[in-house]
C-alpha cells in the first residue's frame, strides 16, 4: 500500500482524519514548513499536536495551579515532579490516566497504565516504591460493567503485582455518566537520592541516542490522537490501539535504569520513557528542550513486526521503552550494561546542533522538520466558557434526608456500592511487597516507610465528581482538602500533588468552565495549604455519544511523616477509649 | 454429546511476551533450532447431544467469552464425542 | 551463616529476604545470579519470592532452567539447608525438590492478605522455634499458590511428617490446607506465606522473624 | 520447517477450577446443554526444517518444560509448515 502523497494529503485532507485542523494544518505547511509535510511528518504533527501530548486546550487553565514551594525541585515539565525531603533524598511522583484504552481494551488498558506510570518515575532516576489507582465506572448492575470493572482491577494487579510494586491506595466509585467512558488513573511514587536526577534531555553534538527495552511493533499506532478523540458507537469498533503490557519486561527495565543513573551518573546524560507518541514524543521532546536538533536511523530500531514504515515506528505506542542521551564514549558500557539485563540496547541516532528532526529509514531522509515545531508551535487555544443552567438553579435546593429508622437507614448505605469495603477488589493487589509498607489499602492513606530512616511516606487519591458537579469551584477544593485529611489522618503533612483532570469536550464552553473552575477551586486549596502541584496529566474528551461524563479531577497527594514512631492507623484501638469529633 | 475443541490464539501483531520467554527458555535449554513459539489457550466444551444451532452458539460464546477480539481469534473443531 | 539470595529475573522479593537476613537475625547474605554456577562458600540458600521470567507458562517453570539450578540441587542433596517462599515454593515444586504443585486459586484471583497459619511440624530446620499446633500470622501474596498433590502423596506427606503449615482457614484451595512442605530430609523448606514479610511488628506482624532463627538455631546444633 | 502443535491439559484428577468457573459463566449466558468445560494450553512450536530426533526433542520440551507431570498431561502433533 502507497502512502499518500503530500498533495493528495492536502487535497483530501486526510489530515483532518488524525486530529489536525484546516488552521493547524495550513500553519505547518504555510509558516512552520513552508512546503506541504509528507505523510510521515504530517502523522508526526497530527500526534504531537494532539491534547494528549500538547496540552493545546488546557494550557492556559495548567498555569492556574501553584507549582512552587520550599520543597520543589522539579515541577511540571518533567516525566515527574520532585519533592525535597530532608537528608538529600526526594519524592517523586506523578498520576496518569489511561481512560480511552481502557474502555476499549479494560486489561491491558489498566496494566498499559500502571506500566506507563512507572517509566515516568524510573525515568527521573528514582526508584518507585508504591502505586495507587483511582478508577470509575458506571452502575455493577451490568454484565458489561462488571466484565470492565473485573478486568481492569485485574490489568492493575497483573501489572503492579509482577513488577513487584505494592499497590497501597486508591479509590473505586460508580455513578451513571460513568457507563461508556471508565476513568482509570494510576499514581506511582518514587524515591530519589538527589543526586541522581537525570532531567529528560539529548544536549550536546554528537552524543548518541540508544533505544533500550521492548521491540517495537505496530501497537497503538494513533493512541495518542485516540485518547483524545471522543468516544462514539462507531469508533467503539476502532480496536487497533491496543498496546498490550509485558511487566517481566519492565522489571528488568526499571532495576536496569535504576543501576545505571546510580552506579554510572556520568554515563547518561538524559532518559525519558517512550509512552504516548512513542518514539517521536520522547525524542522531540528531549532535543527540543535542550536546544539541540537529532539525526535518527529508524533501520537500528529493534522491531517486532516486519515492513514497518517510518510512520508506525515513530507512532508506536509498544511498551516498555525508553530512550537514553549518551555521551559517545561510554556507549559500548551502556549497551553491555543492558545487554546484561537481557534487555535490546541500540544506537538509533545522534544528537546535532542545527535544531532540525531528521529520521532515515531505508536511506531515505523521511522527515527534516524544525524540532522546536513538534512541541513548541503547537497553537494554544483561548476556549470559550459558559456557566451551565443547571448551577444557579441548584443553588436554593436543599436535600432533606429522611430517616425513619436509623438501623436501616445505616444500613442501606453501607450497602451501596460508593461506601461499600472495596476489599474484594484491592486484596487481589500486593499491598506489601518489598517489606516497607505500613498502612496497606483500606486506611485513609497508604504508608511506606524509607528503609534505613525514620521517615514514611504517606499517598492517596481522592476525586468527588459529583461535588464537583455541583460546583467546581468548591468541588475541586473538596478534593485536595479530603486528600489533605487522609494524609494527616495517618500522622502524615500533607506536601505537594499530582492530578489527573478528567473531562469531556474541552470545545463545549460548559465543560471548558467546568475545568477551568475546578483548577481554580483545586489551585485555592493547593495554596492554602502549601501544597504545590508538582505533576499531573489532562484527559479530555471524556464522552460517549456527545454526553460528557461529570467534571472529574482527581487529586493525588503525598504527605511526609517524619518519624514513623508517630504514626496514626484508624482503627479504634481500645474498649473505653474516648471518641470525639473534630470539625464542624 | 458434542466435543467443541476451541483454540484461541493471539494476533499476528499482538505482542505474545510468553511464547518470547518460552521460546528463549527452550533455546537455553539446548534446542537451537526453534524458531518461533506462540502460546495460546485450549478449550474442550461438551455439550449435550440433541443441540440444534450449536456452530452459532460456539461462535457467540467464543466471541463473548473465550476469546477478546482485542488481541485474539479463535478457530473450533466440532467432534462427536461419548 | 552465610545466605544466598537467588536471583532470578523477575524475582522481585530478594531485597525482602536479604533484609531479613541482614536486618532481621543480622547473619551474612549475598544476592547470587541465576546465571552463577557456584554456591561455594554459603551455608543456606534462599529462593526468593516474585514472578520469575514474568510467570510465564506456568509459575516457576522456566526458572528451574537456569543455570544456578543445578547447583541449588547439589546444595539440597548434600543435607543443606534451602528454603523458597512463594515463586521460590512455585520453583522448588517444579524443579522436583518439592513434590505436589502449585496451581491457579480456587477463586481464580490474586490474593494479598495476612492470614493464620498452624505449625504442624515443629521438628525441622526452619521451624524448631515454634510449637506445634500455634498459630502464626503470616502475609500471603499469590496467584497460584493453590498446593495440589495426589492422594499417594499425601499420604506420604503425613507419614513422613513433611507438611510444615497448614492455613487456618483455605485462602485458596490447596489439598488439605497446605501452606508450607518439606522435602524428607526436611532440609528443603517451601511455602506460600511471606515469613520475610513478617519480621517487624510495624509491618503487622513478626511472626516470620522465628522462621530464620530457627534455620540459625538448627545450624549452631548441626555445627557442634 | 516444521510446525509443532503441542495441547496441554489438566489430568483428570485435578479440580480445573478455571473450566469450572468459564462453564458457570456459559450457563449464566444462557447455554444451559453445556455439561462440562474444560481448559488447558495450546502451543505452536516452529523448527527449521533439516531436523532429526524431532519427535525425541518435543517429548523432552513438553517434559521438561511446557507440562508439569505432577498435574497435566500432553499430546502433540507434528505438521509441515512453510
Ligand atoms: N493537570 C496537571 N497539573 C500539573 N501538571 C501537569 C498537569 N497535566 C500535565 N502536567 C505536566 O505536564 C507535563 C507533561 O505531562 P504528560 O504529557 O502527561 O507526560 P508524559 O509525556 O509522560 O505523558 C508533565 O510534567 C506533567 O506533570
Amino acid at each position: 500500500m502507497a502512502e499518500p502523497t503530500p498533495k493528495q494529503i492536502k487535497d483530501q485532507k486526510l489530515y483532518q482524519q488524525w486530529g489536525l485542523t484546516d488552521s493547524e494544518y495550513d500553519l505547518i505547511s504555510e509558516k512552520i514548513l513552508q512546503r506541504l509535510p509528507n505523510y510521515t511528518e504530517t502523522g508526526l504533527y497530527s500526534v504531537m499536536w494532539s491534547e494528549h501530548c500538547s496540552y493545546k486546550n488546557s494550557k492556559k487553565v495548567l498555569r492556574k495551579m501553584p507549582n512552587k514551594s520550599s520543597r520543589v525541585l522539579a515541577g511540571p515539565g518533567e516525566d515527574a515532579g520532585i519533592l525535597d525531603i530532608g537528608d538529600n533524598q526526594a519524592v517523586v511522583f506523578k498520576a496518569e490516566s489511561h481512560n480511552h484504552p481502557s474502555a476499549v481494551e479494560p486489561y491491558q488498558g489498566a496494566a498499559t497504565g500502571v506500566g506507563g506510570i512507572i517509566r515516568d518515575i524510573f525515568s527521573m532516576g528514582a526508584q518507585p516504591i508504591a502505586l495507587l489507582n483511582s478508577l470509575k465506572f458506571g452502575p455493577m448492575n451490568n454484565g458489561h460493567t462488571k466484565h470492565l470493572v473485573n478486568e481492569v482491577v485485574a490489568g492493575i494487579g497483573g501489572y503492579g503485582n509482577c513488577i513487584g510494586l505494592p499497590t497501597v491506595g486508591g479509590e473505586i466509585s460508580f455513578e451513571d455518566c460513568y457507563e461508556q467512558n471508565p476513568l482509570v488513573n494510576a499514581m506511582c511514587v518514587g524515591l530519589l537520592n538527589n543526586v541522581d536526577f537525570k532531567p529528560g534531555t539529548a544536549s550536546g553534538d554528537n552524543n548518541l541516542i540508544i533505544y533500550v527495552g521492548a521491540k517495537t511493533g505496530r501497537d497503538g499506532i494513533h493512541g495518542a490522537t485516540f485518547a483524545s478523540d471522543e468516544f462514539t458507537d462507531t469508533k467503539n469498533k476502532q480496536r487497533s490501539a491496543v498496546q498490550v503490557g509485558n511487566p517481566f519486561i519492565e522489571k528488568l527495565l526499571m532495576d536496569a535504569c535504576v543501576e545505571i543513573i546510580a552506579k554510572h551518573p556520568n554515563w547518561v546524560l538524559g532518559i525519558q520513557d517512550m509512552g504516548a507518541a512513542g518514539l517521536v514524543s520522547s525524542t522531540a521532546e528531549m532535543a527540543s528542550k535542550a536546544g539541540s536538533g537529532l539525526v535518527l536511523n529508524l533501520d537500528k530500531v529493534p522491531q517486532r513486526e516486519t515492513e514497518m514504515t517510518a510512520y508506525e515506528m515513530m507512532l508506536s505506542e509498544s511498551q516498555e521503552r525508553m530512550v537514553l542521551c549518551v555521551k559517545p564514549e561510554f556507549g559500548d558500557e551502556v549497551i553491555r550494561f543492558f545487554k546484561n539485563y537481557e534487555l535490546d540496547a541500540v544506537i538509533i541516532g545522534r544528537v546535532t546542533s542545527d535544531k532540525q528532526y531528521k529520521i532515515y529509514h531505508q536511506n531515505i531522509l523521511v522527515t527534516d522538520i524544525p524540532v522546536d515545531s513538534l512541541t513548541e508551535d503547537v497553537p494554544e487555544y483561548d476556549r470559550a466558557e459558559k456557566q451551565p443552567a443547571r448551577i444557579d438553579q441548584d443553588k436554593d435546593y436543599h436535600f432533606i434526608p429522611e430517616v425513619n429508622s436509623l438501623e436501616e437507614t445505616w444500613n442501606k448505605m453501607l450497602r451501596r456500592p460508593n461506601i461499600a469495603s472495596k476489599k474484594h477488589f484491592y486484596q487481589t493487589y500486593d499491598s506489601q511487597v518489598k517489606a516497607n509498607t505500613l498502612i496497606r489499602p483500606g486506611g485513609d492513606s497508604g504508608v511506606v516507610r524509607i528503609r534505613g530512616t525514620k521517615k514514611a511516606i504517606a499517598m492517596t487519591n481522592d476525586s468527588n465528581s459529583k461535588y464537583v458537579y455541583l460546583d467546581p469551584y468548591v468541588g475541586g477544593q473538596i478534593a485536595v482538602m479530603e486528600a489533605a485529611r487522609n494524609i494527616v489522618a495517618t500522622g502524615a503533612l500533607p506536601i505537594g500533588i499530582t492530578d489527573c483532570l478528567n473531562y469531556g469536550n474541552p470545545e463545549n464552553p460548559e465543560v471548558f468552565w467546568e475545568l477551568d473552575q475546578s483548577v481554580q477551586g483545586i489551585a485555592s486549596a493547593c495554596e492554602a495549604i502549601d501544597t504545590p502541584v508538582i505533576s499531573g496529566n489532562v484527559s479530555l474528551y471524556n464522552e460517549y455519544n456527545d454526553v460528557a461524563i461529570y467534571p472529574s479531577p482527581m487529586v493525588g497527594m503525598v504527605g511526609l511523616l517524619t518519624d514513623i514512631d508517630d504514626l496514626m492507623t484508624s482503627d479504634f484501638k481500645s474498649a473505653g477509649d474516648l471518641i470525639y469529633l473534630f470539625g464542624k | 454429546m458434542k466435543l467443541v475443541k476451541v483454540y484461541v490464539t493471539l494476533k499476528e501483531s499482538v505482542l505474545d511476551a510468553q511464547g518470547e520467554a518460552i521460546k528463549s527458555a527452550i533455546q537455553t535449554m539446548g534446542y537451537n533450532q526453534i524458531s518461533d513459539v506462540h502460546m495460546g489457550k485450549y478449550f474442550e466444551l461438551k455439550f449435550e447431544n440433541d443441540y440444534a444451532n450449536l456452530e452459532k452458539d460456539v461462535d457467540l460464546i467464543c466471541d463473548d467469552l473465550l476469546a477478546n477480539p482485542n488481541v485474539e481469534t479463535y478457530r473450533y473443531e466440532i467432534l462427536e464425542g461419548e | 551463616m552465610k545466605f544466598a539470595v537467588i536471583n532470578f529475573p523477575g524475582s522481585n522479593c530478594d531485597m525482602d529476604l536479604y533484609y531479613a537476613i541482614r536486618d532481621g537475625i543480622k547473619e551474612e547474605v549475598e544476592l547470587v545470579d541465576y546465571r552463577k554456577t557456584s554456591l561455594e562458600g554459603f551455608d543456606g540458600v534462599l529462593i526468593p519470592g516474585g514472578f520469575s521470567y514474568g510467570d510465564y507458562l506456568r509459575s516457576g517453570a522456566i526458572a528451574v532452567h537456569a543455570p544456578i539450578v543445578k547447583e541449588i540441587i547439589r546444595f539440597a542433596n548434600e543435607g543443606k539447608v534451602v528454603f523458597g517462599v512463594c515463586n521460590g515454593f512455585q520453583i522448588l515444586t517444579e524443579l522436583g525438590l518439592l513434590p505436589g504443585a502449585l496451581i491457579k486459586n480456587e477463586q481464580g484471583r490474586f490474593i494479598c492478605e495476612t492470614v493464620a497459619l498452624k505449625v504442624i511440624n515443629d521438628q525441622t530446620p526452619f521451624t524448631n522455634l515454634y510449637q506445634a499446633g500455634k498459630k502464626i500470622r503470616i502475609p500471603v501474596a499469590h496467584g497460584e499458590g493453590r498446593y495440589y498433590c495426589d492422594e499417594a502423596t499425601l499420604k506420604e506427606l503425613k507419614e513422613n511428617n513433611q507438611i510444615a503449615f497448614q492455613y487456618g482457614d483455605n485462602v485458596n484451595g490447596s489439598v488439605d490446607q497446605i501452606a508450607g512442605v518439606l522435602n524428607k530430609q526436611k532440609n528443603v523448606l517451601g511455602m506460600m506465606p511471606h515469613p520475610e514479610r513478617a519480621i517487624e511488628k510495624i509491618l503487622g506482624s513478626d511472626d516470620g522473624l522465628k522462621l530464620f532463627q530457627s534455620i540459625i538455631n538448627y545450624q549452631v546444633k548441626v555445627n557442634n
